[in-house]
């Protein structure tokens, strides 16, 4: 297969899926249209998760916190106080960032489980305030009535117009990531997930290069949050449960955490799945756990590794790793 | 005033015993397997409802203590054998395969219990109104200090006192060196595991006496277990007395004093340890 | 190997590259270095020997940061760094390699040698690393100097050992430091792999100081300058090669008959 | 890459083929339901859907010669996966009707959502009174009650014919017992009452109630507690209120929901004679409850609750309205005018009629206690009836919509601090021994 | 004990590329530098590291595919580089932890590992951690004795030791071939080696690619020059 004829199908299949998507309100049916703008939502989500488990080989458990906090931080400055579009929203940016560093620069001076408990631990403290503060964040009823503003005379609350500003985003947000992943900065990430000894060694700044790469995480889930809560109408505590979290690693594996369109591939494949098996059983829980179950015993690599399988049998050592986050694997 | 401080203490230390039963079996599970079981909350809940069932069909408690922890043990067993070892070493598919695990479990419950809170009815010999020192408290409570306290003393002892406690301290420290000594380690695993959720079968069945079982507790139930050893420090069977005496004071407190910041609360010493010190109050650095 | 790291010698202008002194690490209640006192001038090629566990491999790591030392001073060009972390050891230009092997494992050769040579740049957030030529042309460079150019698209993991042991060094070079350490860089290569690299060594310029903990003493005495033989944490002796192929005692520890 | 390509195109027409075929036939109606299913509060979602199953059943799932096709959908209990669920409803199955909604904030986020779709919403058991209020619009049909409906009767009762002046309140924090405490408070004051001090806890994450039980002072004259919460919370409480020996000290009250069945038949029987307020009780004698509480009885094999019962007499309406349609609904305007016209006065739980302007509930109070039936069983048996009781009580709307939504802080825990006007409505609740 | 062909990698790093050993009665040492796969062939012979081709044959079985502790189990006993004695468990828990009886006369018993190192027994409770370098080296070694093993891995057992600690396990090592237990010993310390191994081989890049017996290649200078570089 020459590599450009491998190009040509790409680009040709890329601008498939390009116009498949902007053109969707125009074929298919408004529930479809709301489904997807979940998964683009969930996508940001699932971006800001596979970043840290992919590139950074870092499990955080926190990234439906920032994606819940930007949504009350919308839902409190605009709907409850009247604070016009873009300064709420940029609030809402900057609380998730200011947020995403403080916890950052505690997380970050652990690795790997711990990694993981702490983060989990940070999550569930957001989770718990947003529970049980009734005062400001109206506790477990949350804040309802989150409206997508209307600029220039157009007016995202219309499913379709949402949809292609949301798709309009993810695209940025999309092209900008895969932008960052081959950067140096990407690199010196991936550096820092195989051997962060090394890193230092060679004199980089790992610790802050790993807070960076959280708070691009943050903001990631965070503009997800924000999608979120227009596209709902409502911001609650559960929008940033354990459960939910869960949910969105899971998916990030199901896709496959080491490709890069690995988060985007389980959203779509996940959200659909929820849809669908939700209106054939009652026992969609267990048939999704079930799901889950089998692919991580038989499907390590998620749904695109299948792909790899057939193109290279010999067994792709990265999907290993990565998924292994081998802990502690002595030297000798 | 007395006697509400006494009674709030006495509150504190009956959590504290629940804390400490639902602590002990997934910190020991995880200083040895690194196993961050998160199907613990679940475990729970079906030991609880288990134990619900037995009770409701024969009136024996005791039975319902012994079957529902049993059960809940031979499942742990059973995904132990089955499914863990498959991915054994690898932390986040362990840990992801728990979670499915949960999530399935707490569906089937579901399905089969309902959703309405059920207790295990306490016969009357098991939770006589205790009167000490000018107040009224329930005999059970009582009990389940003791028991919690008498589990803590098997586990020292099973743990320092045997040479099954000892294979399994090795296990903990080097599992490699363990094995080529002749330490079978995945029997070990399979032991430590099936103990765990034995231990959180009888929390189940505990709590659900003397609380309620309802869906969605295991998730409040998953992170309280979650919190007591992050705080004591994972794999720290000490620690997690120590976690589970400060955080069952601590939540007996704050709800008589802040009840809607309660839960809200016990994070609150888990942040200031885990900023100060990531392995927790007694953990061993990982 | 022209440009060297940092911006000029005549900043630190220290004719010595690394001066120990009296350098003192224990573990629990084992001392594995023992008050050790080093002088290593600008330009010297520096071997350590001494036997296994004879706390080589300890001391490199208090001199490149990763262990704190619980007494003594480390200065490298004439800076006290005893406090320095270890990435601000890097930045005066330390490189060092490691008895085993620290890669990337799932980089590419090419990727592992870029990060070594731009760790010094500013981290870009979102041009592609490819388009810094001048940063990938001395990771190329670096590559020819390793025999790793046909590697380059080459993932880490599928190397040989051999092929891994060079991109160690590969990216010590890269880094282009000041002062460079090697750790048992010929731990299992190949004789003929062993020359090569004993070639490399004696290729890098002279404005490059090379410490070297080797058991292979052909290759310690083919390329260095001086050398300094430990055990028990201590040093022993110090000198030349030929003064310490005849020293009767690092004979008897090292080479020689204690154990008939 | 080529490989996701492939997927992404396969899973999106996927989506499409099954998508495409929801649109309903001509002789179908679509109803959808959203309720709690899972989560803390599943046990009433369930008794909802065996309600409207059961009045479904008996209509034979047609009206009208058109077949009704309910689509049921869990919302966990969680306002954000509601008002998800609510939006496929609407967008995927194009529902004629939506009902269901068990909580109280579960329904105001519903409400909100449904707000510009022509759609009319039926509450089943969420009683947030701002639903028919101030946040009502004229697509909301609520044939079953608000959260302050029956405590404003209750407490009224308590201060002016029981003269209870003190009560302490320990209530679940969202807006339902809101909503039941602020109803309770106005009646409580206007009875005479002075003080009803209040906690709130947060809803099911507090197990262990025992601390918040030991903090009730026991010397400072409170005539009761009330525990204003339901479903776990509920029974947790009550079981160790009773096991810290407080029953003996101060009695127990309850919100609406406190001892609803089934939860009520796990708790301990030292709560027996504890009162609470409902629209129905366990024990009506009428033909109406008989004849439904005896087809519930054979159809799920256990008693109905209140729960059960609104949603019974919810779908009753939806499908007599319908039938008053003959069977159109596409002017959803009309249709919900029909449902404010159909007649409810054989409703099991008591005659039950809809105010024209709000669309919610005139119907009877219960008070009731609890009680152990021959078979050791707990219930609530009647004490009074109050009849035709609206959401405003005694008061004018007008006034009553002048003063602020009920939450955590308001209305006020003393009497002094309640406007006076509030305090001085006109008319007096009748109390009727029950079964008269 | 017979190696033969063993080819072990660690991910795709081919470690022992054809490695051959063969233990009768007696005490072997493999020598080589470092990186060589020493102790690679040691974990791979135990089962830490399953080789991916060849085979391990103990007593006539082939026992490379079977997991370590059964492996241990069989008689061979292992005493890793680096002691890796275990933290938590005292002195007298590393050897009854390990200790497995077998009728026979002269079976090792922690007393009888407590007789020939007094200083363990005066130091019992203590954690194996706190012990010097010597006595963990004569922990490490006790712990694999009570197993009552044929057939010994002894991976490095000099380093890091003073000399008189060596003596000390160099003399232990004679008293077990004294004892009928075979060693299979690894070492960079050719003297350590020389001291009681009948055989050697040399291993270079994960190959055996000398053998002789000991006394032979000890006293030809020219071939410890070529294989080891000495």
């Amino acid at each position: 297969m020459s590599r450009t004829g491998a190009n040509r199908r790409r680009l040709v299949f890329g601008t498939g899926v390009i116009v498949l998507a902007v053109l969707l309100p125009l074929y298919a049916g408004e529930y479809t249209v709301t489904t997807f703008t979940r998964i683009i939502y969930f996508g940001f989500l699932a971006l800001s998760v596979g970043m840290l488990v992919g590139q950074a080989g870092m499990v955080s458990l926190t990234q439906t916190a920032f994606f819940g906090l930007s949504g009350y931080v919308i839902g409190l400055l605009g709907t409850e106080r009247g604070m016009p579009f873009p300064l709420r929203d940029l609030i809402a940016i900057g609380a998730v960032l200011i947020t995403a560093l403080v916890f950052g620069l505690i997380a970050m001076r652990t690795h790997q489980i711990v990694f993981l408990m702490i983060t989990l631990a940070f999550g569930q403290i957001c989770w718990a305030f947003a529970q049980q503060n009734t005062s400001l964040l109206h506790g477990w009823a949350g804040i309802r009535g989150i409206r997508p503003p209307t600029i220039l005379g157009v007016n995202f609350g219309r499913t379709s117009n949402f949809y292609w500003a949301a798709l309009f985003i993810i695209a940025i947000g999309i092209y900008t990531l895969r932008r960052l992943i081959h950067s140096p900065f990407g690199l010196a990430l991936n550096g820092i997930r195989e051997n962060p000894r090394r890193m230092s060694a060679l004199g980089y700044p790992v610790y802050w290069i790993r807070v960076a790469s959280f708070l691009v995480a943050a903001l990631y889930a965070g503009v997800g949050g924000i999608l979120a809560a227009y596209s709902t109408g409502i911001v609650t505590p559960t929008t940033m449960q354990l459960s939910r979290t869960i949910w969105v690693l899971l998916t990030v594996i199901l896709g496959g955490a080491s490709y890069f369109w690995g988060p985007i591939v389980g959203t779509i494949i996940a959200v659909w799945l929820d849809v669908l098996i939700s209106q054939g059983t009652a026992r969609y829980n267990t048939v999704i756990g079930f799901i889950f179950l089998m692919t991580v015993l038989f499907l390590p690599g998620g749904v695109l590794s299948i792909a790899e399988f057939f193109r290279d049998r010999a067994n792709n050592p990265l999907l290993d790793r990565i998924f292994r986050l081998k802990s502690g694997e002595k030297n000798k | 005033m007395y006697t509400k401080f006494l009674i709030l203490i006495l509150n504190g230390l009956t959590q504290a015993a629940i804390f400490f039963v639902l602590g002990s079996g997934l910190t020991l599970a995880f200083g040895l397997m690194r196993v961050m079981n998160l199907s613990h909350g679940a475990f729970y809940l079906l030991g609880g409802y288990i134990g619900y069932s037995v009770v409701h069909a024969t009136h024996n408690w005791p039975l319902a203590l012994v079957a529902g922890s049993l059960s809940i043990a031979l499942l742990g067993f059973l995904f132990e054998r089955t499914m863990l070892v498959r991915v054994r070493g690898g932390d986040l598919p362990e840990t992801l395969l728990t979670i499915a695990l949960s999530m399935i479990i707490a569906d089937v419950s579901l399905a089969i219990w309902g959703g309405h809170p059920l207790t295990l009815n306490l016969p009357a010999y098991l939770n006589p109104p205790i009167r000490i020192l000018g107040i009224t408290y329930p005999g059970f409570r009582f009990i389940l200090m003791g028991l919690s306290v008498l589990i803590a003393f098997s586990l020292w002892l099973i743990l320092y006192r045997t040479k099954l406690g000892a294979s399994v301290r090795a296990g903990v420290d080097d599992r490699e060196t363990a094995s080529a000594l002749g330490v079978n380690v995945d029997k070990i695993y399979s032991f430590v595991f099936a103990l765990s959720a034995l231990l959180v079968g009888v929390a189940g069945v505990l709590g659900g006496s003397y609380l309620q079982l309802s869906p969605g507790s295991d998730t409040t139930i998953l992170t309280y277990s979650l919190v007591i050893i992050i705080l004591g420090g994972m794999g720290s069977l000490l620690g997690t007395v120590v976690s589970s005496l400060i955080l069952g004071q601590l939540l007996s407190f704050g709800l008589a004093y802040a009840p809607q910041y309660s839960y809200f609360l016990i994070f609150v010493p888990m942040g200031v340890v885990l900023a100060i010190r990531p392995q927790g109050l007694f953990g061993r650095q990982v | 190997m022209e440009s060297v790291r940092g911006t000029g010698t005549e900043e630190h202008s220290s004719k010595d590259a690394l001066v120990l002194t009296s350098i003192t690490k224990s573990f629990g209640g084992v001392r594995a270095v023992s008050s050790a006192t080093l002088t290593v001038p600008v330009g010297e090629r520096h071997a350590l020997i001494g036997p296994n566990g004879a706390g080589k491999t300890t001391l490199f790591n208090i001199v490149t940061g990763e262990l704190a030392a619980d007494s003594g001073k480390i200065e490298i060009l004439g800076i006290d760094i005893t406090r320095s972390s270890v990435r601000e050891r890097a930045k005066l230009g330390l490189g060092r390699t490691y008895q085993i092997s620290q890669v990337f494992t799932n980089l590419t050769v090419e990727e592992s040698l870029f990060l070594a040579a731009a760790a010094e740049q500013t981290m870009q957030f979102l041009n592609p690393w490819r388009k810094s030529a001048k940063v990938v042309n001395l990771a190329h460079e670096a590559a020819e100097q390793v025999h790793l150019t046909s590697y380059l698209q080459r993932r880490v993991s599928e190397l040989s050992h051999g092929a891994q042991r060079q991109l160690e060094v590969g990216m010590a070079i890269a880094m282009r430091p000041r002062l460079i350490m090697l750790d048992e860089p010929a731990a299992g290569l190949s004789p003929f792999e062993r020359l090569s690299l004993t070639k490399l060594i004696k290729s890098l310029p002279r404005s490059v100081t090379l410490i070297l903990i080797e058991h292979d003493m052909d290759m310690v005495l083919d390329t260095a300058d001086r050398i300094t033989v430990l055990q028990h944490g201590a040093v022993i002796a110090e000198g030349i090669p030929a003064e310490i192929r005849t020293n009767q005692k690092v004979q008897e520890i090292y080479l020689g008959n204690f154990y008939a | 890459m080529r490989s996701l390509i492939k997927k992404l195109s396969v899973s999106l027409a996927a989506s499409l083929v099954i998508l495409t075929n929801v649109q309903a036939a001509d002789d179908q109606l679509k109803v959808g339901f959203i309720s709690a299913f899972t989560g803390v509060f599943s046990s009433f979602g369930q008794q909802q859907k065996e309600g409207a199953v059961l009045a479904l059943e008996e209509a034979n799932y047609t009206v009208a010669g058109k077949k009704v096709d309910v689509v049921y959908e869990d919302d966990q209990l969680d306002n954000e996966q509601a008002v998800t669920k609510a939006k496929k409803l609407v967008v995927q199955d194009k529902i004629d009707i939506l009902t269901g909604l068990v909580s109280g904030d579960e329904g105001l986020s519903v409400g909100d959502y449904m707000k510009d779709k022509n759609i009319p919403v039926i509450p089943m058991y969420s009683a947030s009174e701002d639903m028919t209020m101030r946040a009502f619009y004229p697509m909301i049909v609520r044939a079953t009650w608000t959260g302050a409906q029956s405590m404003d009767v209750f407490g009224y009762w308590l201060a002016k014919v029981k003269g209870w002046k003190k009560i302490y309140a320990i209530g679940q924090d969202y807006s339902y017992p809101y909503n039941q405490g602020g109803g309770f408070k106005r009646g409580f004051f206007r009875g005479g009452g002075t003080e009803v001090t209040t906690v709130w806890h947060p809803v099911g994450t507090t197990s262990d109630f025992s601390s918040i039980i030991a903090s009730i002072p026991t010397d400072q004259s409170y005539n009761a507690v009330l525990y204003n919460g339901s479903g776990g919370d509920a029974v947790n409480f009550v079981k160790q209120y009773v096991e810290l020996g407080m029953l003996k000290k101060i009695p127990l009250i309850g919100q609406s929901n406190t001892f609803e069945k089934p939860d009520v038949e796990s708790m301990p029987e030292d709560v027996v004679g504890s009162l609470s307020p409902h629209h129905t009780a366990d024990d009506l004698a009428t033909p109406a409850w008989t004849k439904f509480k005896n087809a519930y009885q054979k159809r799920w094999g256990h008693d109905p609750s209140a729960a059960s019962e609104f949603a019974y007499s919810s779908m009753r309406l939806i499908l007599r309205a319908i039938e008053a349609r003959k069977g159109d609904v596409s002017d959803k305007a009309a249709l919900v005018t029909a449902m404010t016209h159909v007649d409810m006065s054989d409703d099991p739980r008591g005659p039950v009629s809809l105010d024209p302007q709000f669309h919610s509930a005139i119907e009877n109070v219960y008070i009731r206690e609890v009680a152990k039936d021959d078979k050791g069983q707990l219930y609530n048996k009647g004490l009074w009836t109050v009849k035709n009781v609206g959401q405003f009580g005694p008061y004018d709307p007008q006034l009553y919509l002048k003063q602020p939504s009920d939450s955590g802080s308001y209305p006020p825990d003393q009497r002094s601090a309640l406007p006076p006007d509030m305090l001085q409505a006109g008319s007096e609740y009748q109390y009727v021994p029950f079964g008269q | 004990m017979e190696v033969s062909d063993l080819h072990t990698y660690y991910g795709k790093s081919h470690v022992l590329q054809g490695c051959t050993v063969t233990v009768e009665q007696g005490c072997v040492a493999v020598l080589g530098r470092n990186g060589m796969g020493k102790t690679t062939l040691l974990r791979s012979v135990m089962g830490l590291t399953p080789p991916r081709s060849g085979s391990v044959q103990w007593r006539g079985e082939e026992i490379s595919r079977k997991k370590p502790f059964a492996i241990a189990s069989m008689g061979i006993g292992y005493v890793p580089q680096g002691r890796r004695l275990f933290p938590s468990l005292s002195v007298e828990e590393h050897l009854t932890l390990t200790y497995r009886p077998k009728r026979t006369a002269n079976q090792w018993t922690p007393q009888r590992v407590y007789d020939i190192f007094p200083e363990l027994a005066q130091r019992r409770k203590l954690s194996g951690s706190r012990l010097s370098g010597g006595e963990q080296q004569m922990l490490a070694m006790g712990r694999a004795l009570v197993t009552n093993p044929s057939l010994i891995l002894l991976d490095e057992p000099s380093e890091g030791l003073a000399p008189i600690a060596i003596e000390r396990i160099v003399e232990t090592c004679r008293e077990l071939r004294k004892a009928n237990i075979s060693i299979l010993l690894v070492e960079q310390n050719i003297h350590v080696a020389a001291a009681f191994a009948e055989r050697i081989y040399v291993l270079l890049s994960g190959v055996t690619v000398y053998e002789s017996g000991a006394k032979a290649f000890l006293e030809n200078p020219d071939l410890r020059q070529k294989y080891l570089g000495l």
